[in-house]
């Protein structure tokens, strides 16, 4: 520890309240509920699909109501684990800078996962 | 009272290294081990899915590895990590709504959860594999 | 990154072993983590044993015993002996509890003590609270009206006061917050369990006018929403209260307000 | 470093200081008021004080909300008429008969008509107190207290905050503390009031315990609020911190304190143990039992019953206990219940005794009685003021003549409104009342930011010398070998009933064990944190507290509220209504006594001086 000569209520105040956090709990839980009823979705799906060749997944999954399913899944399930990740940053990451730099790259990956879903859907349902 | 001097010796008492576990606070680690898995095991239905729009040959290759021993096993394991994570989930939806906080219906929510989790796992596998 | 284990100079080192009471039968074994600050070493755990036949029931007497018998080199805080104080909280066979009412005959085994964890120790047993005390200070313990006062009491519905149950009779141990994972790693951010409880004590008072002001302040990423309730809090603590409730209150009123 | 010779240098000015050949620094601070002790009464004063705008510092061994107060449990007397007819005469009435009428009834009247506004100030506080159905605060009956100068039925007079009213007025106090800014010096253990030459206070010194540096604190006055003594007695219902430090230092000051034969016992204590049992639960409708089973209250004292006075109920107690009639194995303890109370009444009014008959006695108290026993529990003595809090230093013949810049209020004081007994609930109105005398005085008559006069170098420094030498005692015997020694002997020379034979004896035994304070011998040498250091100094100001009580006991030949002599039953007035000083001589470990007469006067034409007669429940 570093010598500081704060007075103990000058470090317990600290830069005071960000006033926010109440729109974080409350997607969290709003992306929790969704995630229980997608959750579900999915697994029946699964079910589905197991033993599946390509050409039947592929046909499954190109249902406009699958696939529109899946794609509100990803969005649900990346928000919930983007904000769910990122108060695990901020739990044990303290530095400022790699706290920043891990938020940034939680985003990133979320936008990766959510981007790579949506196109290959995309690809399934409309291309070729 | 504190005096800064004296602080920058002081030794931190012990916490992880002596603390009891139990019940509720191994379920929150859980909950936390789940959730952080499940964030990197979504690759595995982005890859399927990847694999689905590439063609027959890409899905066949994919599949395969799915459908390995080594792929049911991590399967096995995300589905159990996703079950467990929602009873998580579940039950802190339950919290949010201000109940079960004694400690007699949070642990009775945690062994529910686990049941819960682990039965739900077993009978996906067992209709994924009645399906096929 | 938090650190998980602890810093070089922390860790605990085996100490001195006392030497038995004579004659006696039933005896208990303590080992209780010493630190002098006097001398810059590292933390030891000294071995001591008490009489049970020679003793009162709680872990305090046996500290007392201690004290006053084999060892009163040792500190330790202690005051009312009855539960009401706070002074004697400590981890005791790896829970937080107040040693003047944790019989010794309910923990099996060799009874081990600790500081309250994760906490900076000024001596032995006494772990420095500045900073706890200070959070507390941060949430405005009192009574805050706008509206003049009544000559006589301001009135209070028996159904309102009863709110203040389980709320009110905190005694600032703070059993709980060193019993908090979260507290542990983000205790200069995060105000804990006792604090945040103690804040809704007085946004619960049907008496209190600044219950805006008061949700403002607590409405953080760190100062309140660190609690992912583990609930080693409501495990611990020596009044029954159960913080991890409060808690969700408070999130639950700062959700509703925005509707 | 074990065993240095230096002690640390704080922040601010710093004085050097040797003794026996070791270096001190003594560290300066200066304030417009001082106070010693952060329980109820130092708390209200550190609150009026900073409230009138002057320069505050609270001084306290243990953090505030740890101080005894805490404990309180029934309630706080005041004559809000909140259940019932009520007034302040009636309350005064009470207070002067539980007194025996050696309290003084200036200070009972001042006590009296401020207690209802002291009461609803704690509730402006945030005190959460019970309620009525009207939303009013919730009153309970208490021993003693009655209607209509004694005629009537008893007063529904204790305000309530369940069983934990010291609990919760003590945290309002703290919190109405930092709202206005006050400054704590927390763990910090006061030694030596420093004196000047005309006998005024001019501050006091004091050690702090995490660091283990010396402090002097200059003042304009200094506020004694450091509660009682009663950890003198083997078996008691007060906390360890309860020894009596401003006691002895008023009396190291060369100063008296007064009517220490008082103490009372508290009729229920958990048998063993010693915890406090709240009079409350009789208030509620409890009652004590002997081996028949028997409601003996109903002979001893046939209007009030289980109701009656404190020192009335535990006498009571003894003489069955002592006729056989005690229960238990060995027949030597009595029954509480409360069983028939329902679940429902126990669980709103009196939950944190359940708790403690749980943990402490193993009962559960809607089915079985609590085991109990007549427990030292409160000191009626102490340092002698007037109702403004000022300490009185009988002077050139005034008997009032008052010690200039020293108030002491609380426990620690003896104003005197509980005279030769308390009643219950009249402890928690004393400490709001007179703490808050006290500031107010204090800034009625000081001028924020006043020069300080000059003091003399090594003002108040004589104490160090004590410090050092106790710091470095290399004798034969254990603080605790001696602390025992002076508890069996209160408990055995000078409890409910005394008589003058084993009184004298007692006066011996306690002087031997002040000797032995010569061989005591400490093992820890260190600064930051030394409680062996610690409790050696706390069992030199309870040995003082000890040899005063036990000496003034066996002087006071008659029988007074909490003082039962054996071989003087009854009360003697014409000998004997007057106040008890006592003065030690520290050096020489003995006391020396005199005596000043009772206030037969009032406060104000409102009330008329209540008449001596005999005091029956």
């Amino acid at each position: 520890m570093s010598k500081t000569f704060q007075t103990p209520l000058r470090r317990a105040r600290s830069r005071g309240s960000a006033h926010e956090g109440a729109g974080h709990f409350w997607a969290q839980r709003l992306t929790a509920v969704l995630s229980i009823v997608l959750t579900l979705f999915l697994v029946v799906l699964a079910i589905a699909l197991a033993g599946r060749d390509h050409a039947a997944a592929r046909a499954l999954v190109a249902n406009p109501f699958i696939a529109t399913g899946i794609a509100a899944t990803a969005v649900v399930f990346v928000w919930h684990m983007m904000i769910g990740m990122q108060v695990i940053i901020e739990d044990y990451v303290h530095g400022p800078l790699v706290k920043a730099g891990l938020l940034m790259a939680n985003v990133l990956f979320s936008g990766l996962v959510l981007f790579l879903t949506l196109a290959a859907l995309g690809k399934i349902a409309f291309g070729a | 009272m504190a005096n800064s001097d004296l602080g920058e010796k002081r030794p931190l008492s012990p916490h992880l290294q002596v603390y009891r576990p139990n019940l509720t606070m191994m379920m929150s680690i859980l909950h936390r081990i789940t959730g952080a898995a499940l964030y990197f095991a979504i690759l595995l239905g982005v890859w399927w899915l990847v694999a689905l729009a590439a063609g027959p040959g890409y899905f066949a290759f994919v599949d395969g590895i799915f459908r390995s021993w080594l792929g049911l096993l991590v399967l096995f394991g995300a589905t159990y990590g996703l079950f467990h994570h929602m009873m998580g989930g579940i039950r802190h939806l339950i919290w949010d709504a201000g109940k079960a906080f004694s400690i007699k219906s949070a642990e009775h929510m945690a062994w529910m959860s686990l049941a819960l989790a682990a039965g739900l796992t077993v009978v996906v596998f067992i209709a994924g594999f009645a399906a096929s | 990154m938090v650190q998980f284990t602890l810093p070089k100079n922390s860790k605990v080192r085996t100490g001195k072993t006392w030497p038995k009471p004579e004659g006696a039968t039933r005896i208990k074994e303590f080992r209780i983590y010493r630190f002098d600050p006097e001398t810059g070493e590292n933390p030891r755990l000294d071995t001591y044993f008490v009489d049970l036949d020679d003793c009162g029931p709680m872990v305090l007497h046996g500290l007392l015993k201690i004290k006053d018998e084999v060892d009163s080199t040792l500190a330790f805080r202690r005051s009312c002996r009855e539960g009401i104080c706070g002074s004697c909280a400590m981890n005791i066979a790896g829970e937080n509890a107040l040693a003047c009412i944790t019989a010794m005959e309910d923990i099996k085994g060799p009874v081990t003590v600790y500081p309250l964890p994760h906490m900076q120790v000024v001596k032995d047993l006494v772990p420095d609270l500045t900073l706890l005390y200070a959070q507390h200070r941060l949430i405005e313990p009192w009574l805050k009206t706008d509206t003049p006062a009544p000559d006589r009491e301001w009135r209070q519905s028996k159904d309102d006061r009863k709110k203040l149950d389980g709320l009110y009779e905190c005694i600032l141990c703070f059993c709980c917050a060193t019993s908090c994972p979260s507290y542990w790693w983000n205790a200069e951010r995060y105000l804990g369990p006792a604090v945040l409880l103690q804040a809704y004590r007085w946004i619960a008072d049907s008496r209190d006018e600044a219950v805006d002001e008061r949700l403002d302040e607590l409405e953080d990423p760190f100062r309140l929403y660190r609690c992912h309730t583990i609930m080693n809090c409501v495990r611990v603590c020596p009044k029954g209260l159960n913080p991890a409730k409060a808690i969700a209150a408070i999130k639950e009123d700062l959700a509703l307000r925005r509707f | 470093m074990a065993g240095s010779s230096k002690t640390i240098e704080g922040a601010g000015p710093v004085t050097p200081f040797e003794t026996a050949g070791r270096a001190y620094h003594i560290n300066e601070h200066e304030y417009d008021v001082v106070i010693i002790g952060a329980g109820g009464a130092g708390l209200r004063a550190v609150v009026g004080c900073a409230e009138a705008g002057l320069k505050t510092a609270c001084l306290t061994k243990v953090f505030p909300t740890r101080s005894h107060t805490v404990a309180a449990q029934g309630g706080i007397a005041a004559s809000l008429g909140n259940m019932g007819p009520d007034h302040w005469r009636w309350h005064m009435y009470d207070t002067v008969k539980g007194s025996d009428w050696l309290g003084d009834q200036d200070a009972i009247e001042y006590l009296v008509r401020e207690a209802p506004r002291a009461v609803i100030e704690l509730e402006h506080w945030g005190t959460p107190f019970s309620r009525t159905e009207e939303g009013r605060i919730y009153q309970r009956p208490f021993g003693g207290m009655t209607t209509e100068f004694g005629e009537g039925p008893p007063a529904q007079r204790t305000c309530a905050a369940a069983d934990r009213t010291g609990h919760a007025m003590l945290h309002t106090l703290y919190g109405q503390a930092l709202r206005h800014g006050a400054e704590f010096f927390i763990e910090y253990f006061a030694l030596d009031l420093i004196m000047d030459d005309e006998g005024a206070c001019r501050g006091v010194t004091a050690l702090c315990m995490e660091d283990g540096s010396i402090h002097r604190f200059r003042a304009h006055a200094v506020i004694l609020a450091t509660g009682g003594y009663n950890r003198v007695y083997f078996s008691c219902t007060s906390a360890h911190i309860c020894t009596g430090d401003g006691n002895a230092m008023v009396m190291r000051a060369g100063l008296p304190v007064q009517d220490m034969e008082f103490v009372q016992f508290h009729p229920t204590g958990i048998y063993g143990a010693g915890m406090l049992i709240t009079e409350g639960v009789r208030g509620e409708g409890g009652y004590l039992t002997n081996a028949f089973g028997e409601r003996f209250m109903e002979r001893y004292a046939p209007h009030a019953k289980d109701l009656a006075s404190r020192d009335v109920v535990s006498r009571a107690m003894t003489i069955e206990i002592r006729e056989g009639r005690g229960v238990g194995k060995n027949k030597d303890h009595i029954y509480l219940h409360l069983d028939h109370l329902g679940a429902d009444v126990i669980a709103e009014r009196l939950p944190g005794i359940a708790e403690s008959a749980k943990i402490f006695a193993g009962v559960d108290v809607t089915r079985e009685p609590i085991p109990v026993l007549p427990t030292a529990h409160y000191n009626m003595g102490g340092i002698p003021t007037n109702y403004h809090g000022e300490v009185i230093n009988p002077k050139d013949g005034d008997p009032d003549a008052v010690a200039p810049g020293l108030f002491a209020a609380g426990e620690a004081a003896c104003a005197s409104v509980h005279g030769a007994n308390r009643l219950g609930s009249n402890s928690l109105t004393d400490i709001v009342v007179f703490g808050r005398a006290a500031a107010q005085r204090a800034a009625a008559t000081i001028t924020p930011g006043a020069a300080h006069k000059p003091l003399a170098k090594d003002a108040g420094l004589e104490g160090l010398e004590r410090l050092d030498a106790l710091r470095f005692a290399d004798g034969g015997t254990p603080v605790s070998q001696l602390r025992l020694a002076m508890q069996k002997a209160m408990q055995h020379y000078c409890s409910v009933f005394r008589t003058g034979e084993s009184l004298n004896e007692g006066v011996e035994k306690i002087r031997e064990v002040w000797k032995g304070l010569d061989d005591v011998r400490i093992n820890d040498r260190s600064l930051i944190w030394n409680t062996d250091l610690v409790e050696a100094l706390e069992l030199s100001n309870l040995l003082m507290n000890a040899a005063a009580t036990i000496h003034s006991a066996a002087e006071r030949t008659e029988s007074r509220g909490a003082h039962a002599r054996e071989d003087y039953p009854e009360r003697d007035d014409a000998n004997w209504m007057k106040h008890t000083l006592a003065w030690a001589d520290f050096e020489g470990r003995k006391t020396r006594l005199d005596y000043r007469p009772v206030h037969t006067f009032t406060l104000t034409d409102e009330a008329e001086y209540i008449e001596p007669k005999k005091r029956v429940y």
